[in-house]
């Protein structure tokens, strides 16, 4: 079996440019932050970034001017940190596109992916300005005169996952909300999983804890506080004062020096 | 009895509303519907059903986050019923009531979280409506919530409709709006307010109120509410 | 809340004739067999049977001439039993229709239901004379070009399944396999399950376990052995014998007689 | 050495047609498959990827279960992945190959598993062909075996067509066919058969085989399959 446990840099190679990567995790929850902050440092370029609602990861790359295009259903901090405003900077100024979704067409997009259809038929949208806005057409029941709002497949080249405990084969055993993340899984050509701990634990004594399956991930880093500054189920909480001084960044050299100065090996 | 505030009428008011036997469900940035629910079900609706973002069923948080998608809100949950999951339920008809927020609420009970101007070069990019595009339309019954009013709030059309659909009530620091004939209409006004307070401060034309007022919290609320948020996470939202 | 546990004999007044029922397990592994015998005895008529694969089950409930119609991918024992004998019989004495679907197709069906839309898209079918025989008909892509075959959603008004370990709130925890369980009940629009225990264990310690939420259970009814004579993992081995002498049945008499020579509570 | 019959046989040929990293699933009423993927686990492909019905992934069942769906075949599963899972891996393209055996295998590659004469009135009502519509068209590459060998089976033309597709091999219990061109033409006769023999029992015209003879099962294999199954639950095909 080919090895799949990388380091932080080898993941960040497989990045490319250009790349459509649906990112796990909700808001500042077991979000691959770590891996996000690697990839806006690396300077990687003209990202597609998918998720259901999304902080700090989108906001970080937005703000490293990493981002091309955020579809979404929510992009913000909620009360506590407010807008999150590289993203909402980079849209005003047109230098991303916000392809809003509800968070449920989302989620259809990337169901439509896993099961290999183009498209997902899906209750609700009606009345929304986002279907003129985004386009979305609709479809008809070929049995019957019902309509439905047609989302299109959403297929991230690669998804993108923070969990508590990876084994070497790629297994994942995630604690908590598991959020999108298995049906990110399932969607992305390739899987990519930052984990707080690689572990020899035998899965088998109990599979049905097992989130994500081993055989759909290529490849796996070990990065403890991989989520940081958001949380990590049983493992730690949010860092709201990096959250607050990221916020007050006003350049990417602010960025850097941040970074830096917590010593966070990215 | 002036202990209570804003959040606290807000959520009292909005715990009464609340049904024994429903499914209640919040997402993302709603500390006050989540007090609210977990309110309900100690005092009102011991048998109503509490949804939440993080999969979280009939949750009991110890601690309760300020981020109303951490989690938390999974703690006592006997099962993880995730968010797609919770997307099928209302889309199938089964879910009763979705709290539901937005930058702008109009006189029809739309909302819009989405953008200020131009949709795809926006004078101001607002975060998104979450689930609200898709539950708005779906869920039985919306309840709209905001913790701030005033008339670039509640303006007469949104600039942008996230959601349109299934909104019943609309509750904020002054009273609450029910949706009638396609319309919000003013249904009880906060004692601490006034009919002058809200017209002043609402964007579209306000009639005398159609309804009853709500009582303030009683202390059996109170004492609950402070039990439940000794840390005041509610306040969060004003 | 209101009570959930019923005594089998409640249970089987819950279901009416002509009913839809989803019937949870694969073959003759945790299946709700009991209860379908409990059906069967009881002189239920005109049901709709929804199955991906089904054997014992399914087999039992058209012997008894409970059964219109069966909607499954596959009826039969496998090797070691052979033929569906009372089914195929069913089938060929124009009793019973088999409208065989694709296990896949099944579960489309059910997808459909539980996302509130009347067909889903699938790909799969092309050459199949089934698209004959089943009427499937094909939806496009409003996007594009590509066709699919669209499969009308499948509505259980119940689904019934037989599970390790379920609690008074109808949670259930799902030891082994769990075949289409979850997604059967999530699309039936009234939930029954048996179980093996209803237990006072608090699930909350470890929710990931529990593979259907009791929210959307109806009613739960304590039976031991209750995929008898099938499987239930890490509880019991099926009664081959048993299944031997009930293929060997000539007539719905010999069946009840030996029901009661077993001395099965039904 | 004749310790071996057509059971032994049909399984190492098939285990040497399997290559390392793929993911091979199989489903119902399938233990010669069953067999097949262990043994080239064991001996040619270890980082295969064994998928079942069960959802178990890599399972190293301690006894080998006589039904192919039971409980047994998720021991020693990391994760489990359920059959609804499998069919939309095959639907977007990415299992490679799948195992489906057919009441009737015609001269094309189809397989009838449904009916014998009208579908809604059939004169035999066969079980139905469980996934095989679905995977068929859709797996990368399909390998379709049956332990029995009369005219019977092999026809000219199935009466009904259950499953069309992306049918490669055809193994049986006297040999191996490969469809070229859209039709199965004699790839190879195990060694206790003869090019009469399957003439004799195959429904459809056969052209000398053209490609090389199958070895026998090796003391290797024959081990590995002992130690495996030592119940010979490979027997409950014949």
């Amino acid at each position: 079996m080919e090895e799949k446990i990388k380091s932080l840099e080898e993941a960040v190679d497989l990045i490319q440019d250009y790349s459509i990567l649906a990112l796990g995790g909700n808001l500042i929850h077991r979000s691959p932050a770590v891996l996000a902050m690697a990839l806006g440092l690396a300077g990687k370029k003209g990202l597609h970034l998918i998720k259901t609602a999304g902080a700090f990861d989108v906001d970080f790359l937005c703000a490293m001017g990493s981002v091309r295009a955020v579809e979404a259903g929510y992009i913000g901090y909620e009360n506590e940190f407010g807008l999150a405003d590289f993203y909402r900077k980079g849209v005003e100024e047109g230098r991303i596109e916000a392809l809003e979704q509800a968070c449920y067409t989302v989620i259809a997009g990337l169901r439509a992916a896993i099961a290999g259809v183009t498209f997902m038929p899906v209750v609700g949208l009606e009345g929304s300005d986002l279907v003129k806005a985004r386009g979305f057409k609709k479809v008809k029941d070929p049995y019957g005169e019902r309509e439905f709002y047609a989302i299109q497949a959403i297929t991230p080249d690669w998804t993108i996952l923070h969990v508590q405990k990876a084994d070497r084969e790629g297994n994942c055993v995630i604690n908590g909300p598991y959020y999108e993340d298995p049906i990110m899984a399932r969607a992305g050509k390739k899987v990519l999983v930052t984990a707080e701990e690689i572990v020899e634990e035998d899965f088998s004594d109990n599979p049905a804890l097992t989130s994500i399956p081993g055989f759909l991930v290529d490849a796996v880093v070990e990065i403890p506080r991989g989520a940081f500054p958001g949380t990590c189920a049983f493992y730690y909480g949010e860092d709201g004062d990096f959250i607050k001084k990221f916020k007050a960044c006003r350049s990417s050299e602010d960025i850097r020096k941040l970074v830096q100065e917590r010593e966070i090996s990215v | 009895m002036k202990e209570y505030g804003p959040a606290e009428m807000m959520i009292v008011a909005i715990a009464r509303m609340l049904n024994d036997g429903e499914r209640v469900f919040h997402g993302v940035a709603s500390p006050i519907p989540m007090l609210a629910i977990l309110v309900a079900q100690r005092l009102y609706s011991p048998g109503l059903t509490y949804i939440n973002i993080t999969g979280g069923i009939n949750a009991r948080p110890e601690v309760l986050p300020k981020s109303t998608d951490a989690p938390e809100l999974i703690h006592k949950s006997k099962v993880i019923f995730p968010l797609a999951d919770i997307f099928d339920l209302s889309a199938r008809g089964e879910l009763d009531t979705a709290f539901l927020s937005g930058a702008q609420i109009d006189s029809r009970g739309n909302i819009n979280s989405s953008v200020i101007g131009d949709f795809s070069r926006p004078k101001v990019r607002l975060p998104g409506g979450a689930g609200s595009a898709a539950l708005v339309p779906t869920a039985k019954r919306v309840i709209v919530w905001r913790a701030k009013h005033d008339p670039r709030i509640f303006v007469e059309n949104c600039d942008f409709i996230t959601a349109r659909g299934n909104v019943k009530e609309v509750v904020t620091p002054l009273g609450i709006f029910e949706k009638i004939f396609g319309r919000l209409e003013l249904k009880s006004i906060f004692s601490y307010s006034s009919l002058a307070e809200i017209r002043e401060k609402t964007g579209f034309r306000v009639s005398e109120p159609f309804g009853e007022e709500i009582g303030e919290p009683t202390k059996e609320e109170m004492e609950v509410l402070k039990e439940l948020d000794p840390e005041r996470v509610r306040d969060i939202e004003f």
